[in-house]
């Protein structure tokens, strides 16, 4: 039964991958790369019961955790770039 | 202490950096890297010297037996090398304090001298290790140091060479990352010493093959062998004066050993000169390269560019010697490495004060500068004559191994070519002296006065010893022949 | 796994030097980076798969388990993994200099101003 | 069933390589980078090596997207192609080049042994005793940590003084002067409150698990370098959702930079303690009076080296780049 | 463990499985931004809450049982908050839902800064 929820999981992530890459807009991209991060979590965890070894689950907190930052970045330093002209005027302000 | 000698010569480099980093006073840093170099100098020397008495030394780090643990192995061939580089960099750093000044806002010095530590322990790490895994660490600690410390310098150009050599530099170190995991997958073990053990076993495997092929290509990266040397040139033209010195006079030296350590220990003289076309590569590139780089410093009117393209050239040379695949080839590229180190050491350091009273090192603001600068001028001769291979220079002993080592394997051709590409260092080298000496002082020559001693002094230090080791050459020949001879006694 | 043979290698392979192509023939610096990071990867790749034995598991010890990975792989490419991370930070740094003082990050452009002066 | 996710994965490796090739738009590429990461780290999962796939996800998929994400929105989005008609040949070049040495890779694996065997040298030789003897030689049941810190310390320490010398570069680079204090970095997710407020109960459990994967990686997988990865990226978090000033006050300048010397002073020092004690450089058997003890008090204090340094240096890095960015930000 | 645990167990895996797969059908299939995103997350959060429930009903020890509550925990909490962040920053540099348009068709409600996001 691992075996289909892993098979389901990894469509899941081929379907989020050609969202990754078609966009169109850079949203669409970080919603993929987000739902692919989110499948990896659960692929990792289900591998884990697959081989028998569950217990080293420590890993996918890294994965989801690195997730969230990698997700709050793309969002932080886009608004930034997308905005960088008033960002100027405003970094001059507080000068 | 002394069973830790090996060790401690990149101990002391790799542990003095961090510490620098809390000392924080630019002045307190440089006195304590000083020290730390001199300390490893001296420490390279007792190295040598119980090598010459007792022999090779291994030491297993962490008290783990060789397969098993990393071990340093040293003996007569990296021994002296080990005191080239620690010798080069003590007194490079000397004249470091001063020479940077002009060339490095002072609030970066304290990260400069960090950088040359650890690019310095990066070298004798490479050198000292007997672990291939480890030789790729080290080469790592030393090449991400010297992209910082080129880029340091003041042209922006020196950001772009810094970028190109970084994006080289990282595509040798993965060739040569590739290499080791193939010999690792088919010996399993990372040892230098246990893969020569267990290597010709598998020796007919196309796998082996293409490991030697990347390792090599990786390696020739790294110690920019015609035609991939194109980081080079500008790497040493634009990075800080006192920079280009060390690494002109070491860093190419280190690839050079392993490459021979390689070709010749691991792999074992058999694999690398029958299985493979190694000697026809070898010597057409070195021949090629040494022409090419040649003719192309001639042109050049930024004199740290044309001693870069003669660093290239003379590359050319240290290969040569290696394709001869003979004991005297060998010797002849030990010996030319050692004695290039100390002259290209000496040009680079001459320049280096040039540099710091003219800010530029162009020709064509050069002229007549020999009145104004003499012993500045007179070191750049000496060494320039030491390249060239004038007797009682060390340029002319390796010259002269290195015919010889030709006339005995019977290719007139390429002792001739040897003696042509010597021919066109002279064009370049009297290029320089023409301008210097006898052309007359114009408006355009600034008016500078003598570079000052913190520089002086080191520099007539390198110049001595080219003098020295070109008439008393009992020291270096002599051990120079006890490593070919070592390295051609464990043939198989 | 057995049908797996030396396919893993090829592919591997094939990831290697998409890497190398990015490399090489990309003109903008920070792709550049990206496709040495995408190239040393795939040696990491390659030298995992190495390590990797049929019906093993992780090398870490537990009672009832025989078989194990090779751990010496798994430690030579943590000690490549940190090595790549430093190369890609000092490159970026590199890279913003760069943008600094020429005000591009491609190659071309970077050439052509260099030929200017 | 796994060898079948194993094909599945490389496929999507290589979708992902290709479609790195084809977009121009370097955000995209970045994220696509990210994806790398994370599938590889996903393959390292399943090659057994849980070490390698933490730091890999760590870092392939955390900090260095984060890193060239803060470098983009410097440097520009778009990749131009290239205007001038000279630089046409290169792909073609770099296409011959790039064929040759995959061919001589392929010609090159042929004679390898096939994938997973067990009677490869690779498992034959060398390996045995790390599997067979480190639980007497060193009792800590993850093999990894018992090479990676003890066998073969000599390489961590190697890799530590990578850390380091990355650290040192960026500063030496790009460090702000210091007349040119650092300017508060827009605080642009001041609107983000939900975000803000989760961040905050996340941050100290963030830290928490970084301390717990610091010491307990002799027994599962993690370790230094993980640890200080993920106790970065909890300042990571801090900064970009709060700004730079905000977080300017948690991490001094000097005492971050002393930080990232101690970790490397500190794994030397385990070393040379050895030595004075009469052992070898390492030899952590010396460092008390039975071996074993003195093994685990060894890899104890040299991950925390590890540690420290990795996460001081992390938060040097990502500081001094986001602090150039709001000088470069400036009008000059 | 009892037959009733083992069957609740693989209900949930089929479950979650079915639902990851269909929420990124949607991903990949709605029209718009928005679409995508409501498809995304709302199947997101819940496939992985029963995928990670039909494993804990499966843990062989609580250690394995208490890790999964926590990695639960945290997806439970940073998924949404992403995906709000997310949406808000979406909407924020202009980006519009595609709405019915006052020809009754539903036609994109472009921004002119939309079409270079």
């Amino acid at each position: 039964m691992f075996t289909a929820a892993a098979i389901a999981v990894l469509v899941a992530m081929a379907l989020a991958l050609v969202r990754a890459y078609a966009g169109p807009t850079l949203y669409d991209r970080i919603l993929a790369v987000n739902v692919f991060g989110t499948k990896t979590v659960l692929l990792i965890a289900i591998v884990g019961f697959l081989t028998g070894r569950p217990e080293f689950l420590d890993i996918v907190m890294v994965y989801a955790l690195m997730n969230f930052i990698t997700v709050i970045g793309i969002l932080r330093f886009f608004e930034y770039s997308v905005s960088q002209a008033s960002a100027n005027s405003e970094t001059i302000k507080e000068q | 202490m002394i069973v830790h000698l090996s060790v401690l010569q990149v101990i002391i480099p790799l542990m003095a950096a961090p510490a620098c980093l809390l000392l924080r006073k630019r002045e307190l840093v440089w006195a304590f890297a000083t020290l730390a170099t001199f300390l490893t100098f001296a420490v390279s020397v007792l190295l040598l010297s119980q090598v010459m008495q007792s022999g090779a030394i291994s030491y297993e780090m962490g008290g783990w037996e060789a397969p098993w643990g990393i071990e340093y192995r040293i003996d007569m061939l990296n021994a002296p090398l080990l005191v080239l580089i620690s010798g080069i960099s003590a007194i490079a750093l000397l004249a470091a304090r001063t020479s940077i000044e002009n060339e490095i806002p002072e609030n970066r010095h304290s990260f400069f001298y960090i950088a040359w530590l650890l690019c310095m322990a990066g070298l004798l790490g490479i050198t000292a290790t007997g672990d291939a895994f480890n030789v790729f660490v080290f080469l790592e600690i030393s090449s991400l140091a010297t992209y910082t410390l080129i880029a340091l310098g003041k042209d922006r150009r020196a950001l772009w060479a810094s970028f190109q050599y970084l994006v080289a530099g990282t595509i040798g170190a993965t060739f040569i990352l590739i290499g080791i995991g193939l010999m690792y997958v088919m010996t399993g073990t990372l040892n230098m010493a246990d893969l020569a053990q267990r290597l010709p076993e598998v020796e007919n495997t196309k796998t082996v093959f293409t490991a030697f092929a990347f390792f090599i290509v990786g390696v020739c990266m790294k110690l920019a062998l015609f035609p991939l040397h194109l980081w080079l040139p500008n790497a040493y033209a634009f990075a800080p004066s006192i920079v280009t010195t060390f690494l002109a006079a070491t860093a190419t030296k280190v690839a050079v050993y392993v490459m021979i350590r390689f070709i010749f220990d691991v792999f074992g003289f058999e694999f690398s000169f029958t299985h493979f076309p190694l000697q026809e590569i070898l010597m057409t590139l070195g021949i090629a390269g040494i022409f090419v780089a040649s003719i192309v410093a001639i042109y050049q009117d930024n004199l740290k560019r044309m001693l870069a393209y003669s660093s290239v050239a003379q590359i050319g040379y240290l290969i040569l010697g290696i394709s001869f695949a003979s004991q005297t080839g060998i010797m002849a590229t030990l010996l030319h490495m050692l004695n290039h180190g100390l002259m290209k050491g000496a040009l680079f350091l001459s320049m280096a004060a040039v540099v710091y009273r003219l800010g530029v090192a162009n020709l064509s603001q050069m002229h007549g500068i020999a009145s104004r600068m003499p012993l500045t001028m007179a070191a750049f001769l000496i060494g320039g004559l030491s390249l060239i291979g004038v007797p009682l220079t060390v340029g002319f002993i390796s010259k002269w191994y290195l015919v010889s080592a030709a006339l005995e394997n019977g290719w007139w051709p390429v002792a001739a070519a040897i003696l042509l590409g010597s021919l066109l260092s002279v064009i370049y080298i009297w290029r320089v002296i023409e301008v210097a000496y006898f052309k007359s002082v114009t408006e355009s020559t600034p008016d500078v006065k003598e570079a000052p001693f913190s520089i002086l002094i080191p520099l007539w230090i390198l110049v001595l010893a080219n003098l020295y080791f070109g008439i008393d050459t009992s020291l270096t020949v002599s051990v120079t022949q006890m490593a070919a001879a070592d390295l051609f006694g464990g043939l198989r | 796994m057995e049908f797996l043979g030396l396919f893993n290698y090829w592919v591997v392979v094939i990831l290697m030097m998409i890497g190398f192509y990015i490399v090489i023939c990309s003109n903008n610096l920070i792709k550049k980076l990206i496709g040495l990071t995408i190239f040393q990867t795939s040696v990491f790749i390659m030298y995992i798969s190495m390590g990797k034995i049929e019906g093993g598991t992780a090398p870490i010890l537990a009672e009832g388990v025989t078989l194990y990975s090779n751990p010496l792989t798994h430690v030579l490419i943590l000690t490549a993994i940190v090595v790549g991370i430093a190369t890609t930070a000092l490159g970026l740094a590199i890279v913003v200099r760069i943008k600094e003082s020429y005000g591009t990050v491609e190659e071309d452009e970077i050439h052509a101003k260099d030929k200017k002066a | 069933m796994e060898s079948f996710i194993h094909i599945i994965i490389l496929s999507m490796l290589v979708t992902t390589a290709v479609a790195i090739v084809r977009v121009k738009d370097l955000f995209a590429v970045t994220m696509l980078a990210g994806i790398y990461g994370l599938l590889s780290a996903s393959f390292f999962v399943l090659m057994d090596a849980h070490d390698v796939a933490f730091t890999e996800a760590a870092v392939g998929a955390g900090i260095s997207t984060i890193l060239i994400l803060t470098t983009l929105s410097m440097t520009g989005r778009f990749e131009k192609a290239a205007e001038n008609p000279k630089s046409n040949y290169k792909p073609a070049l770099a296409l011959a080049l790039v064929t040759v040495t995959g061919a001589l890779l392929i010609y090159g694996t042929q004679d390898m042994p096939a994938f997973g065997a067990a009677d490869a040298p690779v498992q034959t030789h060398v390996v045995p005793r790390y599997l067979n003897d480190s639980a007497t030689e060193i009792d800590i049941p993850n093999v990894v940590a018992s090479v990676l810190a003890s066998y073969r310390g000599y390489d961590t320490f190697g890799e530590v003084v990578v850390i380091f010398t990355a650290g040192i570069g960026v500063l030496a680079l790009i460090m702000s002067t210091a007349s040119k204090a650092p300017v508060a970095l827009r605080a642009s997710m001041e609107e983000h409150v939900v975000l803000r407020i989760v961040s905050k109960m996340l941050i100290p459990l963030i830290m928490i698990f970084g301390l717990y994967v610091q010491f307990h990686g002799e027994y599962g997988p993690g370790g230094g370098f993980q640890a200080g990865v993920i106790f970065a990226s909890a300042f990571f978090l801090y900064a970009m959702l709060f700004g730079l000033t905000a977080a300017r006050k948690v991490v001094n300048n000097t005492w971050i930079q002393a930080l990232a010397a101690l970790g490397v002073l500190l794994y030397g020092s385990v070393g040379v303690l050895a030595m004075i004690n009469g052992g070898n450089f390492l030899d952590y058997n010396f460092l008390a009076q039975d071996d074993v003890h003195g093994q685990h008090m060894g890899i104890l204090f040299v991950e925390l080296g590890v540690g420290i340094t990795v996460a001081s240096v992390m938060i040097i890095i990502f500081f001094t780049f986001s602090t150039r960015k709001q000088r470069d930000g400036e009008p000059d | 463990m009892s037959m009733v645990t083992t069957y609740l167990s693989w209900a949930l895996l089929v479950l979650g499985g079915f639902l990851c797969v269909s929420g990124s059908v949607g991903l990949l299939r709605f029209p718009d931004f928005f679409t995508r995103m409501h498809a995304a997350s709302v199947t997101d959060t819940l496939a992985t809450g029963m995928i990670l429930a039909g494993l804990m009903l499966q843990a062989p020890t609580w250690i394995v049982f208490g890790k999964l509550v926590m990695i639960l925990v945290f997806v439970l909490l940073t998924g949404p908050t992403a995906g709000h962040a997310l949406a808000k920053a979406a909407l924020h540099s202009g980006l519009k839902p595609l709405l019915p348009g006052k020809s009754g068709k539903i036609e994109a409600d472009t921004h002119p800064s939309a079409g270079g996001v």
